[in-house]
């Protein structure tokens, strides 16, 4: 039993962090939300040169063929960075989505672009206000052909390809793999709570698309996909609730009050050790995440179900009581923490809220609980 | 117990919204002016028939009104669409400070302009260097003649580009305890000398500045209270403000969550009849209802002349919280689109302004953990935290720096 | 508007305050804890000679024709007191369901001995784990005989008459009033997590019952019984919510840790100022409560709903915070504290969970809301 | 990262499976033994094959096993039904601390009948006086020839009534600040002096005492470490109790939960189908498995050599509160009967148990907010809260009497 990283794993992560810490200082994040701009280009090639979007693709594909345990520990120090990239849309589910389901000649098509970073892919899902399900996903797709709207889609206005989830003719689900660059394709900017990731609407007329894979996807299946992207969300967050809680503590510790550090008061300092507790916990079940993840565990549902519940909690908490323990400076625009405090509630309702997680993780324990039985 | 008026209340109701729906702003009156204009054109309009700041004498403008009275102006006030944000600080928190600190004749000068809303006031309390703990200012105040010479910076101060007066706390001696050193005046915020910055807030507006003050000279009869007095006269000024703020506001709301539960669906029903949905609305309105009750229960305390006292924290501290939980929780309920800012969508917007709003709330007037402290030592009893600041030289206590 | 007690109201809470102080010492609580009696009958005695059983009945009926304010502050006081008696059930629910559904013959029959305290009453609903509702009693009653088990029944050992939820034979819901001094009736006690308050189980074989009132009885007509219920529960549960706070307060002044009262530590002193938020919200939400069950409002199920969530809440958590602000103390049969921990959790599965409460809130809710749109 | 096990760690656990499988406990065993003979057959029947405290060296009765190695043990003894309790103190807590402090003889002496079970210990270290603040106690120790005489009292001392031996912490300097006057001993608990008084908890049982010493002699080679050195040698002990006790044992936990919001109905389907009761079940699992993970990420870091810190603290800190919030929780899906205590009912008794019991796992080894605080200051190195007590003599600190 070794419930720990490997040396080289992290060593990519000391590797990681000195990186961003160079190329993503908080100044990159802020001129994204300041600025009009969808992403930061110059971080996005960098980051493709040190080959980050390339981790899991195999090498065939002009991939590194590297784990899930790398590709988590890149995950979490993006999200401490508040990296202004469409990493997770491109590599998290895009990515994973022509891996899973598509044909060799899609893989051969696209993974290569994916792994250098030339090509930006993201996932279309939601289209209305509530969840998107297999019942009521509006926008269809026949002979070839996608017609709909899909928002808000996270990274929309800058990808080159979208996964397109719709409904064909047939009436069952299908994933459609969509070059945006098509005159059929409309896309207009969509202002989120976080500026600093672009959002899109995005409209199809009639676009040509090809089917991901085999045509018909199982409603399952493509949960089972995000389950897998919910294990590296998970620790994108867990990166973000760890920044947070660092910057309460130093804060906490130089910031004076009534003659006393402010974190000397039990109502701060116990406020921040409630931050530890969560963040620690979600940490050890984001290990277990990435284990069930790597490893192919069929416990895979319950393992993401429980990370991504958990990363969402502490990083919601961790970036609310961030800004609480700066007090009037924490509410400035001028202060960094309204990064984590927008990035944490965007993560959070990407690929489903914390309501939705929560009752896929229950209904993994009532499976295992009726075979226990 | 009765929510019915006494026969005496429902005859001023019927007097009040008699007046109200005479006078009320039209479209004309609103017309090419500003928000500023239009909350002076109302409160001008209501000096002039008597209805303005109803709770004060006579000789300041006001008609010596009933806290019941108070409240029935409100309520039915509150039926209009009306500005009265510029004068909650002047009219709600400073007006009551003048009444007890200032000299005569600034009363008689003061208070009716601020009664009629001619003239705008600002607060300069905070600092930086003393946020949660306020007394921990440095603004310098010198005697100079018979002038007082001001330096320093304040920061949070709301309104202070457009005041006409402020009342500022000033350090007039570093070398007494931190509460002693104080002294407060009334200061010409039009006076050579003053530097206002505003502050970009994350929510991205400007509601609060930084005013600088060099060598800003003030006339002694401008004191409110002795030397080093200040602190004493400040707590006036807070113990009306813990009643002026309030909740906080407009914003997310049962109503707004009812509203949006009733729209969006889970699993193919609306998810109102979702069971957790509903477990988290019936808390809310826990919290909403008690607050309201609770400000009744306050309302009948003073119509019975007790004094308002520091459970009125309970307001904000309560308040606050639940509109940023409220708030993240009907974002949950629209899942991804809940992110999506859009001003012509009132429901998602209201939402998100409440969601970034509510920060600022939990901070300003007292933080979440001042009011806790407050309620624990002045309504429990309970004893004061070691006080390292206590007794010792302002300039002695340790600052960190 | 006037939204406070009056001057003789607040009188008699000073007098009854008295009164259970000299008359219900913790000793008497304890010694009902300790020994094998379901109640204190001296207490009970005492009680009712004050008049209290008599309150809300009218003068007709041997009672004093008092309104709810009188009924709610007595509440309160008994539930500082941790009284060890059937005031709830008898008063609450026998006494309101006879007021509410029964022919004057059985006013005539039952109240003037349910005013002046020789007959106790109570309700007999719960049949089985999970709540029992219209659809899932088992309980019948054919021909004035009715048949079934009711377990846990408050009070039940020493009660004289049961108002006993039923289905007739025709289907529909039926209360049944049943003398309880007769050879078919078979009661064995059940221990509970409160031994202060004696509950049984109570097995009817065609015992002889009347229906009350005309006989079918709406279950919305029954809920709204138990609303009227819920206000007075609540009212007893804010008072042990307020004994929990002060004697946390007491204690936490007192008791010395690190060289200062621990209630100088701020982990402590938050802790009770959120003790004490709950319970004035509680409080709050209970005035409203009691002025819509005194004023007939046709907001009642609202305002009931919410001062008895709000009520179990507060005084679930002061009751559980008071001990572990006790520490070691707090966790021995010694102290104290161990009956508002018992009596508060009983009192919040009494008439319907949290869960129930804050179902019916909401259903009030969406009625005012559809009425608003 | 792998959750399986080394071909050497799969091959220990063949061994430890296969014995265990050869001589686990009969029926024959068990019959017309107490609990506590069959848990020293048990542990006596490990000692002579070599399994007890297989982490120990060999000297002292052990086999020198790695973390991961005892984990292994513990999984496999765990599939069986054999009694531990009764040495989880003397084994876990007080063993590593003779380990530490004691003289030579007596390790050689003490360590292999702790091993064997021959020996029950108890640890003396709470008083009336000193609950949260241990260090505050008060018990006097004072040299009378090659003697020390011991007067006091201590409290929640599980197991003193059948004690062989305990170790105790005494005050032998009152004039020198809290932590420097003290002095740790064995103590003989067949020793005359000793009064022991069971305490009855509120759930009716007592697994405490409160110990009353009288003029105890205690030989000075049963002192362990020096003089004025108690303070450290506690912290040895007090650091491996929070490794012994974790999260705290059997009790109301999410398959408890499962399997009666399974059984339950809600509105006539099964309760586990309800939204509010999924969300609230997910939460739990998240606190759960965290503690889970948490706990094979320690073990990891142990294996690797690092010493076990005060994140430690975590387990008891989240595990009783889960406790009692999971315990209500089951009660309020039985709604009315959930308070019915029938000990035939193991789900419901389970929760009750529960119930009544998380309070004193919220206190027991310290409470959740001295856990709380030793992770805010020693985790994340923040400020201690002002110390009134430092630097003073202990006689001089204020104790509120």
């Amino acid at each position: 039993m070794n419930f720990e990283f490997s040396e080289e794993q992290l060593m990519l992560r000391e590797q990681a962090r000195g990186f961003l810490k160079q190329e993503c200082s908080p100044s990159v994040t802020r001129s994204v939300l300041d600025g009009d701009m969808h992403y930061d280009r110059g971080l996005w090639q960098k980051v493709a040169e040190m080959g980050w979007t390339a981790t899991t693709i195999p090498e065939e594909y002009g991939g590194l063929g590297l784990g899930y345990y790398e590709l988590a520990i890149i995950a979490e120090e993006l999200g401490r960075a508040v990296a202004p990239i469409p990493f997770s849309s491109s590599v998290y589910l895009a990515t994973e989505a022509i891996m899973a389901f598509g044909s060799s000649a899609q893989k051969n098509k696209w993974l290569p672009g994916l792994a250098s970073g030339e090509v930006i892919g993201t996932l279309a899902l939601s289209e209305r206000s509530g969840r998107a399900t297999a019942e009521n996903l509006s926008v269809t797709c026949e002979d070839g052909l996608v017609t709909g709207t899909k928002t808000p889609v996270a990274d929309g206005m800058i990808a080159n390809i979208a996964v397109v989830a719709c409904k064909a003719s047939a009436g069952h689900v299908q994933l459609a793999l969509v070059d945006l660059a098509q005159d059929s394709v409309d896309r207009t900017m969509v202002t989120t709570l976080d500026p600093s990731r672009g959002h899109a609407s995005i409209s199809l007329a009639k676009t040509s698309a090809e089917p991901l894979g085999e045509g018909e996807v199982s409603w399952s299946a493509f949960e089972a996909l995000l389950d897998r992207a919910a294990v590296l969300m998970a620790w994108e967050q867990l990166g973000i609730a760890d920044m947070a809680l660092e910057q309460a503590c130093d804060y906490a510790k130089q910031r004076f009050a009534f003659g006393r550090a402010i974190g000397s008061f039990q109502a701060i300092k116990h406020k921040l050790a409630g931050m530890y507790v969560k963040n620690s916990l979600a940490r050890s079940n984001a290990y277990h995440g990435v284990w069930a993840l790597a490893s192919g565990s069929n416990s895979l549902q319950l393992a993401a179900s429980t990370a991504r519940v958990a990363s969402t909690q502490a990083s919601l908490f961790a970036a609310q009581e961030n800004i609480q323990t700066h007090g009037g400076m924490g509410f400035t625009w001028e202060f960094d923490c309204q990064f984590y405090y927008r990035r944490a509630k965007v993560l959070s309702l990407a690929i489903g809220s914390e309501r939705h997680w929560q009752h896929r993780l229950v209904s993994a324990l009532q499976h295992n609980h009726a075979n226990a039985a | 117990m009765d929510f019915n008026d006494t026969p005496q209340e429902a005859a001023f109701r019927t007097d009040v919204a008699d007046w109200l729906a005479q006078n009320q702003l039209t479209d004309a009156d609103r017309e090419g002016r500003s928000a500023l204009e239009i909350a002076k054109l109302w409160q001008r309009r209501k000096y002039e028939a008597g209805w303005a700041c109803i709770g004060w004498d006579t000789e300041y403008g006001g008609r010596g009104a009933s806290p019941i009275e108070r409240v029935i102006w409100d309520q039915e006030e509150g039926k209009y669409n009306v500005p009265s944000r510029f004068f909650v600080i002047g009219q709600g928190m400073i007006a009551p400070t003048l009444m007890v600190w200032a000299q005569p004749q600034h009363k008689e000068n003061f208070l009716p302009k601020l009664a009629s809303g001619e003239e705008i006031w600002c607060q300069l309390f905070s600092e930086p260097a003393g946020g949660s703990d306020l007394a921990a200012l440095r603004t310098k105040a010198e005697k100079d003649g018979d002038d007082w010479v001001i330096n320093g910076q304040k920061i949070w101060t709301s309104q202070a580009h457009y005041a006409d007066y402020g009342i500022i706390v000033t350090r007039t001696d570093p070398t007494v305890a931190k509460h002693k050193g104080l002294t407060m005046f009334i200061v010409d915020m039009k006076a050579p000398g003053i530097d206002i910055k505003p502050i970009k807030q994350l929510t991205g507006e400007s509601d609060f500045n930084e005013v600088y003050f060099t060598d800003v000279r003030i006339p002694d009869h401008y004191r409110l209270g002795d030397v080093g007095q200040g602190w004493t006269a400040a707590l006036t000024t807070l113990m009306n403000e813990r009643l002026a703020i309030g909740g906080g506001g407009p914003g997310a709301d049962v109503k707004l969550a009812l509203e949006i539960a009733t729209l969006v669906e889970i699993d193919g029903k609306p998810a109102i009849e979702d069971s957790a949905v509903r477990a988290k609305i019936a808390d809310f309105h826990v919290l909403e209802a008690g607050l309201e009750y609770n400000g009744y229960r306050a309302i009948t305390a003073l119509s019975r002349g007790e004094l308002p006292g520091p459970e009125n924290s309970i307001g904000k501290l309560v308040g606050a919280p639940k509109l940023q939980a409220i708030a993240s929780f009907c974002m949950d309920l629209l899942e991804e689109s809940g992110i999506v800012w859009s001003d012509d969508n009132l429901l998602t917007s209201l939402a998100q302004r409440s969601y970034m709003g509510a920060p600022g709330l939990r901070i300003a007037g007292g933080t979440d953990e001042i009011m806790t402290n407050i309620i624990a030592e002045r309504v429990l009893g309970l004893p004061q935290d070691p006080r390292l600041d206590k007794g010792i030289p302002f300039n002695e206590v340790p600052t960190g720096n």
